[in-house]
């Protein structure tokens, strides 16, 4: 069978940003995956914060490796480039793609088993690079594609569907991520669209590679009783640390925000994300406290959600190589080559 | 001996001494002399302490190859002093330092044994034991200046370019050490010996290089951006002079990088990073050998499929696995040519020397864009990492790159209907290829599942079949554009044996090999063709092979086919890519690690030749 | 149509929802009533909705393959209806839900349509929204009972095992939901059609089982105890079933396991796991797939260098790249023979079905410690996945693990001198082996890098050399150790054809294929003779291929090479490996995705012969 | 040229262990390593615990990667079977060994390149299942045996040889380890021998996975001045923070140990490791603290080390199997499963 295309049909009744554009320009294909499957919320979520940022669709790089959740970047912003990775080589494909071209908009979506496992290494050293991009772990405790082995982010004492227990220590993605610098640290839910999409606005704001690790249920083969990521279970123990707001630069801030426990931090291009602590003994800006306190609520069952951790002064892959400005695509010929061939060569005669 | 601009002098130490550095300054000196030379490296791996020797050619007659003699031996390692002293040929000379007395029972009354007391005249010279080590090396370079009438001028020359001014005090004690082992000969041994060099022109308009440096002198020239490595030896060095040139030629006029190189975790990383930039339309590249393309298998095959530019280097070393990283070989050949799993083939260039090294570099990021594929330069440690005489380097003003079938923002604007990513307007194999940030009409999604031309998802038989078999028409393409091989038939190929009139009359013996075996079958050719067997020459630098390749092995009824590995790799290409018949193919091996030399070809013919096989 | 016991059945639905063990159930109890029949399963790379399809073909003549044409279809999916609709070969039959109305501008005369009301009635029955979408299946088996003369008691007997006592509510529902197909047809068409099922005996002594299962078997019997993968279609089922099978059948008497299977984090780590496993001693496997195999590479030119025994199973899919993950090719033939940079080359079997998937796994373990190197078992998704009649498998008692050269504790005491490993006392290149732990004079270094015959570290050209040689022998000894071919000439093929007295007498025209193109090929050699057609078989089982291929391959002058990958890698090894004259070898490929059928071998061969080159 | 074996030279005036062997009958080939090279001192050290400990040669296996410090393996115990591994594939091949034989000892040496970069996720997966072995990085901050290029363990500030300076993070092994639930983390330096003797004494008595990363700098390619890995560096700012003793069954343990500051644990095999506190904020039995505390330090750039985190109750692999004891080498042909086949095959009928 062949990949289907929607109809697009044009909803002349939605409303549109400031490139004229409605959410359903910012669509894709019509997705193939299960029902209920935690990663359509997520597209939806991505889909709505590209719309609400005012993002040209076609300057969008999606990229992916393989797996159920790394299908779903042919399900948002078909007028964009997409690449499907190999499995787990997603971090290389992107770091490569930002280091030719700096001027494009970059977003990752990967598994747990896709990061986590075969591709681990590569997570953990586009993280040391602070490539600038958007990365999502659409992380349901299990490979979905290949029918519900335990990943690495299984948590101790989850039950398999077909019993099994696993009693390995989970991979954390944000506690690995604290623990590699990661500059943009957030844990969200794809059953909370809201904190989603505000977490999916800062983080492709954000200057840096923004991690967003996502507890997206895998209803085929995760979602039953004694699963620790499945609906039931997540919306129980999911406990909202950072309040996130983000304010574009064309909104000026409401007052009350200058007060209290809440910290506005200035991105780059002069939007703002003020954070605004649930939990008074977390520290966003703080990765000592940072690893005590995920630590700490990790080991009670709690699963801490929100912008866990945040440093936005360093510098990104192209500061640390101070590239020229603009992209790398096209090679200029120059006219003074057959000259510098020479120059170069008087060393070797 | 009677050896004058014709000899092979091999110096024995042990590594971390800085004894590469003088073996250099050696070298240099009898190049800028006018005489031709042959530089090898044999090193260990590993980084200090370890035996290492250093064989330089001198050869009025130009054959830049291993003789497979030593006439002139400079032992300075006492751990190998006993077979050092051995290999030396009948006639020859050895050299050794006489501070300690050496091995009596090593006696052989058919050589000439120098004693020069180095290290005590070190000592006596600098009281700093690091560099009372350099220096000692600094002194068998002096001794060695006398004995072979080596200008010293020339030799000081040298060193004033490699500290400059800045460093003349390093110039000055280097010229002592120099001076010390000089004058020694001069007063202790009759000057110069019958085996010298005398100086002459033959180096004009010759640079001594080495295929990783002008490998990465054609990657910045064609225009590479993007560069990803894992190191491994013997490719390190072809990223750190691409780093080096970049840095100097290739930053605006506010100093930014106009380039990016990453040093990736692993050779996955390395190859999925020029992906990710091929695919966004820049020109990237990573330098490997074997062990980095077995990493990169999954890749190349997805790149293949994908359809996504990228070039890749293998800088040839011992396998199989970690093998003898220090040593040569050409034993990636299939690899590289069907790297990946299921139906995959990809273009290789074999570049013979530093020159064409140059020249195949930029060849191969055209065509990789041209065709829209990985693309292989198959190199080894020989090229890479010794040091070649070879004409100058020429770049032409007038290249540009090739970017191929690369629609642009204004032609995806006027685009009749939808684009398709797979199509094959041209019939040539070769589709239209979109750039993502340009115009959202040429958005596709690139994967390695199944896809129909359109790029869309597919498990539909004849839309993946489709696919499949344009991309056979693409390879097949290919075939006529790659560059063609080096041919000589006898009566071209210049001096001495028979004539023939008019065009190529083919004659019934052929030799045919490629990459580095180049210049000692050049030179087993004029040795066979002096003694009365003429070979003509079919030297392959691409694969796929062209017709050319097709109809020299149809034309002769007996080809040698010559190549560094035990498996008869190349025959093997040949056998399941032409329509040659086995029969005709007549192996010449060589794949103990040390480069292939002149005699061992030379030797195999001949017995082929009487006795019907190949000792 | 008339046709009993001789047709093909498609059943198109959407999958996740249940059918598969709907068809399950029927080709079960087809098979049960004695008659033969072949089951292929055409699913798509995703969990839900998306279409699929299942093949059936009752073949009282026992050709076990894809005829190619399909004479009832049971079209459940509107999606794929036009098409399905459109593949029903002239004269046949097409089922349909005919709850709704089906597009009316589809219509044939040449078939006959028939419509039951399933939805309708399975809504009528059952409440729960699950439920309907299951029994639904169940519904349209009770059709086809009714249609083609299926013994509802052996359907409600199969019911019951897989539902046993505990689920006995189950089975009544499920019978309920046949019931209703079954009375429908029953009642409103003419039943059964000329097209049906008639009980028969011929499926006695034999099982229904796939590749995977055998091949998991296989290991548990040959003592495997550890095995180590990565998740992968189509051979993550292999895993499954071999940890199933030990866990009932390879624990101690306190449950304990003696066995450790491992879920490694990647294929990369798979084969390392292997490969330690090996070097400890133990008999170890990876299943895996086409893309595992790429990653792998590095670790394979490790293995063979180092010589650590391990069985390596790759259950072909389609590539290149991530390509088609539930569909069948056998595209990674050259990649397993010589995976790995370097001069690398692995012992591989080919088994032809499930029941030599079982026999060559073991074998394999035994292989792979006799010449002390890593075996691939190279299956694919067609034999790995599909449900396969075949014979009852048997296992022999007297069995013991060949485990090569391995010395004990005690040889080693008594050994006179140093132990070497990499020696070749037998002149057979098999060296002596020794595990961790067992005696000190055993110790040695196991290392991919340049070792001599003793094992040591070595950058000597001598020394390696003389390593690598070795291994070449080695290789050539297996030569004649592994399965050889299965070859039937014309005279002994059974049935019809001119017979030839006394000993196989060469005939013109030869057949020569491996895997899971055999029954393929059987079924086309059958029809073939019947129209006079006469072709003499070989079918290759293993690599290195042994003297016997040789020989028929010399013995015959045109010799069709069937094989299902695009670039004939089959026949280029037969070029590389063999002596055979090239033009005697006709590629007979295919390539789609779908397991070849006989009818496109009959017809390559046929138009061959009579227009000289295969369509 | 060929390595090089020792003359076995006997030293009779030698100390002979319980098992009659000297220090001695420990040894390897002859290093190829530069002169100085922290490594060869951590070889010494390994030498120094295997003869305290009396194991006997034969029952270790040394397995390491590729690099000068996976080099070392063949210089200790040339009595043992010893394996190089693929480039950062030694935990991959330590793991299926230790599977099929849990009777043996377990030594893995390998580099900060072999298992921070190339080897990262390997070696982040043998931690999760705990594979009950001694795991030392020989950790210089640069690839050795390549020339000097920076690792993934190179410090943030760190000047290479040719002048250029690290701004990527570093890939801490330490906290990297704590993160992923290894069980016995510990850092060391070259240079304290005493200290390492002990760590790798109980590294090797730990059942599951002992991780020692080992400052040892490189002198020919990173111990120059503004190098953080330098002996000069690593002996100003390394910070002990936890005094190790190891007690073996044999001996008692001392009074003075029960009180203070000081924990004594003890192992399976029935020694005692105790721990005495140097800095009192900090327990080596509390991750979440643990944590915090390490990467303070790490901020204000010190060096602590010790065995910072120590958890003896966690299952092993085998454990985790429920393994029957001994090796799974001999695979136990039995007699009767011709009959098992046939029960097996009556499902396929
Ligand atoms: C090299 C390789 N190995 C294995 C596979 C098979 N495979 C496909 S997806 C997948 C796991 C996906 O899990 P995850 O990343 O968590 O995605 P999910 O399906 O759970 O969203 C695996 C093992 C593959 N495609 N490639
Ligand atoms: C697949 C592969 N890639 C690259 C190499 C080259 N290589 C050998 S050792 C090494 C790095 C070693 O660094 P480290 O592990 O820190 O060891 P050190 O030498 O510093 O002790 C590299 C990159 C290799 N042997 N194999
Ligand atoms: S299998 Fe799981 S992860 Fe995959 S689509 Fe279905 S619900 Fe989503
Ligand atoms: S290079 Fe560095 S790490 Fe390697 S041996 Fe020398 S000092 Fe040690
Ligand atoms: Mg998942
Ligand atoms: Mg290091």
């Amino acid at each position: 069978m062949t990949y289907m295309k929607k109809p697009a049909v044009h909803h002349s009744g939605l409303p549109a940003n400031e490139l004229g554009y409605t959410v359903r320009d910012y669509e894709g294909g019509m997705s193939t995956l299960c029902a209920g499957c935690g990663h359509d919320s997520i597209t939806a979520a991505l889909i709505q914060a590209c719309w609400e940022l005012d993002i040209e669709p076609h300057n969008v790089a999606k990229m992916s490796g393989i797996g159920c959740s790394s299908k779903t970047p042919a399900y948002f912003l078909s007028q964009a480039h997409g690449i499907n990775a190999v499995h787990g080589r997603m971090p290389s494909i992107a770091t490569g793609a930002n280091a030719a071209n700096q001027d494009l908009h970059f977003i990752g979506v990967s598994g747990d088993g896709d990061s986590l496992s075969i591709g681990f290494g590569q997570f953990a050293h586009a993280i040391r690079r602070n490539v600038n991009m958007l990365y999502l772990i659409e992380n349901n405790g299990v490979y979905g594609l290949t029918k519900g082995q335990f990943s690495a982010s299984a948590d101790v004492g989850s039950r398999a569907k077909g019993g099994v227990v696993n009693e390995q220590p989970p991979i954390e993605p944000v506690l690995t991520a604290l623990s590699l610098g990661c500059t943009f640290v957030a844990r969200s839910f794809s059953g909370d669209k809201e904190q989603l999409v505000t977490l999916i606005k800062a983080g492709l704001r954000h200057r840096g590679f923004a991690m967003i690790d996502v507890i997206s249920p895998c209803v085929a083969f995760n979602d039953h009783e004694g699963s620790t990521k499945s609906y039931a279970h997540t919306r129980e123990f999911h406990h909202p640390a950072i309040h996130t707001d983000f304010i574009e630069p064309k909104e000026e801030i409401r007052v009350e925000y200058a007060r209290g426990a809440s910290m506005p931090v200035e991105l780059h291009d002069g939007s703002t994300i003020v954070l605004r602590k649930v939990d008074v003994d977390h520290d966003p800006t703080d990765r000592a406290r940072a690893f005590g306190y995920l630590e700490r609520h990790r080991e009670a069952g709690e699963i801490v959600t929100g912008l866990l951790y945040l440093e936005e002064e360093a510098a990104d892959l192209h500061a640390h190589n101070r590239t020229a400005p603009g992209s790398l695509v096209n090679a200029r010929p120059r006219d003074d080559q057959a000259a510098i061939l020479e120059e170069i060569q008087t060393r070797y005669r | 001996m009677e050896r004058v601009n014709d000899f092979t002098l091999k110096v024995a130490t042990a590594n971390g001494t800085g004894s590469a550095s003088a073996n250099a300054l050696l070298m240099k000196a009898i190049f800028r002399m006018g005489a031709p030379v042959m530089g090898k490296n044999y090193f260990p791996s590993n980084i200090q302490g370890l035996p290492t020797w250093y064989e330089i050619r001198v050869t009025e007659s130009g054959d830049l190859t291993r003789s497979g003699e030593v006439h002139f031996m400079v032992a300075m390692n006492a751990q190998t002093f006993a077979q050092d002293h051995a290999e030396v040929a009948s006639g020859g000379y050895l050299l050794y330092d006489s501070s300690w007395p050496r091995v009596r029972e090593l006696n052989r009354d058919d050589i000439q044994v120098i004693g020069v007391p180095l290290a005590e005249m070190v000592n006596l010279e600098f009281a700093e034991v690091r560099t009372r080590i350099l220096m000692k090396n600094i002194a068998y370079v002096g001794a060695l200046a006398g004995l072979l009438d080596l200008d010293m001028a020339v030799i000081e020359a040298s060193l004033k370019e490699t500290f400059g001014e800045r460093k003349a005090k390093l110039v000055e004690a280097n010229m002592r050490a120099a001076e010390l082992g000089y004058s020694y000969t001069k007063e202790h041994y009759e000057c110069p010996l019958p085996l010298r060099v005398r100086r002459t022109n033959l180096t004009e308009g010759h640079i001594v290089i080495n295929g990783n440096t002008t490998a990465a002198l054609g990657a910045m020239f064609a225009g590479a951006t993007v560069g990803a490595w894992y190191p491994i030896t013997p490719s390190t060095s072809l990223m750190d002079a691409f780093k080096g040139f970049c840095e100097r030629y290739r930053r605006n006029d506010d100093g930014e990088r106009e380039f990016l190189v990453l040093q990736a975790e692993d050779e996955l990383a390395a190859i999925g990073m020029v992906m990710g930039a091929g695919w966004m339309g820049a020109r990237a590249f990573t330098p490997t050998s074997g062990p980095g393309i077995s990493l990169m298998n999954e890749f190349i095959s997805f790149g293949y499929y994908t359809e996504i530019p990228a070039v890749l280097f293998d800088i040839q070393r011992v396998g199989p696995s970690t093998g003898m990283p220090t040593r040569t070989q050409q034993a990636d050949l299939m690899e590289c040519a069907y790297a990946g799993h299921g139906d995959t083939r990809h273009l290789c260039l074999y570049p013979a020397d530093p020159g064409e090294a140059f020249e195949l570099t930029v060849s191969a990021f055209d065509l990789a864009e041209h065709f829209q594929t990985p693309v292989f330069v198959v190199s080894d440690l020989d090229i890479g990492m010794n040091e070649w005489m070879v004409p100058a380097l020429k770049w032409d003003e007038r290249y540009r790159p090739d970017r191929g079938k690369l629609l642009s923002a204004d032609e995806l604007k006027q685009l009749p209907g939808r684009f398709g990513r797979y199509l094959d307007p041209d019939n040539d194999g070769i589709p239209f290829r979109t750039l993502p940030g340009v115009h959202p009409a040429g958005a596709f999604f690139t994967r390695g599942s199944g896809h129909s031309k359109h790029g869309s998802y597919t498990e539909d038989a004849a839309e993946y079949q489709e696919v499949m078999d344009r991309l056979k028409r693409k390879f097949d393409t290919a075939r006529s554009h790659v560059p063609r091989p080096v041919i000589e038939c006898v009566h071209d190929a210049g001096g001495g044996g028979k004539k023939t009139a008019g065009k190529p009359r083919p004659t019934r013996c052929g030799i045919v090999t490629l990459g580095s075996c180049d210049v000692a079958v050049r030179e087993a050719r004029k040795t066979l063709r002096a003694g009365g067997t003429e070979l003509d020459y079919c030297r392959v630098r691409a694969f796929p092979f062209n017709e050319q390749v097709e109809r020299f092995l149809r034309e002769h009824d007996t080809v040698f086919v010559v190549e560094q590995n035990r498996d008869a790799q190349f025959r093997n290409m040949l056998l399941m890519e032409t329509g040659v018949d086995r029969r005709k193919l007549v192996s010449i091996l060589h794949y103990n690690g040390l480069p292939i030399a002149s005699s061992h070809v030379e030797e195999a013919v001949l017995t082929y030749l009487d006795q019907g096989q190949v000792a």
